[in-house]
């Protein structure tokens, strides 16, 4: 059994962030991404949409621990090596707008309930509306 | 002598074949001084071919449940059960039997 | 009048009790996921852990004797200390787990890191286990998890499309969009979830601890048979709650914030205060059940005395396992290795060590040396070996689709 | 005449002491020769250095080992209860002396002493 740790490790490395061979795996890849990636939106608009329902705490809890999980989802994603193909790299580029506009606006919602600006979350949340259909669709439409 | 040194040893008959493992020990239970719960005296080593089994009971007063009764007895082997004055000699290697002990 | 109001309690400690960390995250995950489809996973689970707790119960009642005083000796020297390592080791891992959910459902009160409350958790909970009687720590415990109830209210008052719920409950499948090894991968979670070797540990060492007799096999049974399943109908709300409320949002469970959520939307501020406190009594009474764990089965396999019915010096032993165990836990824990994450791997290890617990019960429940004429009837050895099958069969499978998910990504 | 399989109905039950305190298990069993030759249950062994040499393999030899460096006497003769002083077999086994006089675990007196002994309330009645 002494082979065994190796095996998982090079399992979990090459699972992980190793080069995506194909730009089907690739296309899976950022389908997974996107769908992962609007949980964590979500989750923040439905927190920010019941704000009044829950203590300041709750909600702060909740949006940190999004923002995190989304930030990490983002730099899992930047870290894959993309094949050399047009259409890679215009899912790059998608995704990375749709990405990149979501981190903004959950950072935008963290500052704003510590502050606590009911009117700056709801409009904040509402602006993200777009960037939440976006990522299901791109979701939907990669995925397998 | 242990009894964890006996279970489990192997078991040959006069000509040196193979009869199986010590499974258990079954002692005769005799009055003893006093108060106390009796003195254990070595009647008969239980000799099987399986090693697991003996320890669940069902080759001895365990009946149920069904299902595990029955893959349990299914299994090759049985339970022989050799008297220890049918022991010649025993070691390290294994237990031998006189020639009376049929095997 | 007394033996009633014993009862009773039991009963609201067993609901509880039952819910932990792993329940909570698990249900609610599976209902984010797969609606009600996988109910059919806890429901199995609950009868599972009734039909063996309800066996370790009248053994402990009727011969005295906990769940590992059987392991070892049906299964021998050997094949018992394989399994003492394989159930410490899930054991332990739930503990950390449960020491986690305490810190983070503090966190969600506070908004103060969980990391920082770890310790806390973890120093209150070896007071208690220290410290305070058996029965209060088990009651009171129970008593404050039954706030979970708060789940089966939300429920309610979100007035979900009943049939179509229930429609999905009776029709198991894989939901469009997840695969099949994704879909059993969380069906055995969920049974480990509600099978947790710990729980009969606990179960039948509470027993002990509380010095059941064959008097107390009526109340034993009254506990496991009234008390799991109402237990198994919370860990049901749960899912509910995020089927009805997470699901169509796209949302996928992974932290306790998310499984409070649809308490928020339903009930409002004062209905999430309670599901926090239930959070935190559930997961703190866990930990309670998992530390005491770990030193039952240790000091049960190595013989030594053990329990809280002694002073803690007259179970030297015992208090130090429970000891070292807690240091592991929290250190565990302040890796900031994420609590839900062991949860998932544990659940998962803990239906591969479920069989070596569950076949020794099963056996001696069935030996007259131990219980006389209380041996099992023809409708628990039916359950007993029908689950066991059940039980061989979700070990063997955890393991594919474990590896062929990645833990379910 | 009753007969008993010691390994089915002996060997791993646990001790209980007069007073109904868990002393030990019954890690293994010492035979000798009786009057007549026949091998007679003369003792309870108890601890690692009785419990090791069942294991067998890599868990025994560590076992061994640790018993070892612990055993407070020398040799390898591991601690012992006289069979005497067995009153009863059931799902437990009853000796009529105290946990005390038996002293079979001096790991359990040394962890006592330095480590819980020492922690406040390890003298708390329990519930």
């Amino acid at each position: 059994m002494r082979w065994l740790p190796a095996v998982l490790a090079i399992a979990a490395l090459t699972g992980c962030v190793g080069p995506a061979p194909t730009t089907g795996e690739y296309e899976e890849k950022a389908a997974h991404t996107a769908a992962d990636a609007l949980s964590q939106l979500q989750t923040a608009r439905l927190a920010v949409g019941n704000a009044g329902r829950m203590p300041a705490s709750y909600l702060e809890t909740v949006l940190v621990d999004a923002e995190e999980a989304f930030g990490s989802i983002e730099s899992t994603f930047d870290s894959i090596q993309p094949p050399d193909d047009p259409r890679a790299d215009r899912l790059r580029s998608d995704l990375d707008g749709l990405l990149s506009d979501g981190s903004d606006g959950m950072t935008q919602l963290r500052v704003l309930a510590r502050r606590s600006d009911a009117a700056g979350l709801r409009s904040t949340a509402e602006q993200l509306v777009a960037t939440a259909d976006g990522l299901g669709r791109f979701a939907r439409e990669h995925g397998s | 002598m242990r009894a964890g040194e006996l279970l489990g040893r192997p078991v040959f008959d006069h000509t040196g074949r193979r009869i199986g493992l010590v499974a258990d020990l079954r002692c005769v239970q005799e009055a003893g001084p006093h108060s106390s719960w009796g003195v254990l005296r070595l009647d008969a080593l239980v000799v099987t071919e399986r090693r697991v089994t003996p320890r669940l009971g069902y080759g001895r007063h365990q009946r149920s449940p069904a299902l595990l009764r029955g893959v349990l007895r299914g299994l090759p082997g049985q339970l022989v059960v050799v008297p220890w004055s049918a022991v010649a000699s025993w070691s390290a290697e294994g237990i031998r039997l006189t020639d009376s002990a049929g095997g | 009048m007394k033996r009633v109001f014993g009862v009773a309690l039991g009963i609201l400690t067993a609901i509880g009790g039952f819910v932990d960390i792993g329940d909570l995250v698990a249900n609610a995950l599976v209902g984010a996921r797969f609606g009600l489809t996988l109910a059919w996973a806890t429901v199995l689970g609950v009868i599972g852990i009734c039909v063996f707790a309800e066996m370790s119960g009248r053994v402990a009642a009727v011969a005295g004797r906990p769940t590992f005083d059987l392991v070892r000796e049906r299964l021998g020297p050997r094949i018992g200390l394989a399994n003492l390592a394989a159930s410490l080791l899930v054991t332990l891992l739930t503990f950390s787990a449960e020491i986690g959910g305490v810190a983070l459902a503090l966190e969600l009160a506070t908004s103060v890191n969980y990391l920082l409350w770890v310790p806390v958790a973890g120093l209150a909970a070896w007071l208690v286990m220290w410290r305070v009687r058996f029965s209060v720590l088990e009651n009171t415990a129970g008593l404050l998890g039954l706030t979970l109830v708060i789940f089966g209210v939300a429920l309610w008052r979100l007035n979900p499309d009943w049939p179509q719920l229930l429609n999905q409950g009776i029709s198991p499948g894989n939901p469009p969009g997840e695969g099949l090894p994704t879909y059993f991968y969380y069906a055995i979670a969920l049974f480990g979830a509600a099978m947790t070797p710990y729980e009969v540990f606990f179960f039948s060492s509470g027993g002990v601890e509380e010095r059941w007799t064959r008097k107390d096999v009526v109340t034993s049974r009254v506990n496991v048979f009234v008390g799991f399943p109402l237990g198994g109908l919370l860990s049901l709300a749960v899912a509910g709650c995020a089927a009805v409320v997470l699901l169509p949002q796209g949302i996928t469970v992974d932290t306790l914030g998310q499984v409070g959520l649809p308490v928020a939307v339903a009930v409002g501020k004062l209905g999430l205060a309670v599901a926090i406190l239930g959070f935190v009594a559930a997961t703190f009474g866990a930990a309670l059940e998992t530390g005491l764990s770990c030193g039952y089965s240790v000091a049960q396999y190595f013989g030594w005395q053990w329990g809280k019915y002694v002073r803690p010096r007259e179970a030297a032993r015992f208090h130090l396992v429970v000891l070292v165990c807690l240091i592991v836990a929290v250190g565990t824990v302040l890796t900031t290795i994420d609590p839900i994450t062991i949860t998932e791997y544990s659940l998962v290890f803990s239906a591969v060590a479920l069989p070596l617990t569950y076949l020794p019960i099963l056996v001696i429940a069935n030996d007259p040396d131990y219980l006389g004429a209380r041996v099992n009837g023809r409708v628990a050895n039916l359950f007993g070996t029908l689950f066991l099958v059940v039980i061989l069969v979700a070990s063997v499978a955890a393991i594919p689709p474990m590896l062929a998910t990645r833990a379910g990504q | 005449m009753t007969t008993v399989d010691i390994y089915l109905q002996l060997l791993d039950r646990q001790v209980l002491d007069r007073d109904g305190r868990l002393v030990c298990k019954v890690d293994d069993l010492e035979l000798q020769p009786g009057p007549d030759g026949v091998p007679v249950v003369t003792a309870i062994l108890v601890g690692p250095r009785a419990l090791g040499p069942r294991l067998g393999g890599r868990p025994g030899r560590w076992m061994n080992a640790l018993a070892s460096r612990l055993a407070a006497t020398p040799g390898d003769d591991p601690p012992r209860i006289p069979f005497g002083a067995v009153t009863a077999v059931h799902s437990a086994v009853d000796v009529d002396r105290t946990r005390d006089e038996l002293a079979v675990d001096p790991l359990e007196g040394w962890v006592e002493r330095h480590i819980i002994g020492r922690l406040p309330g390890s003298g708390h009645a329990g519930g």
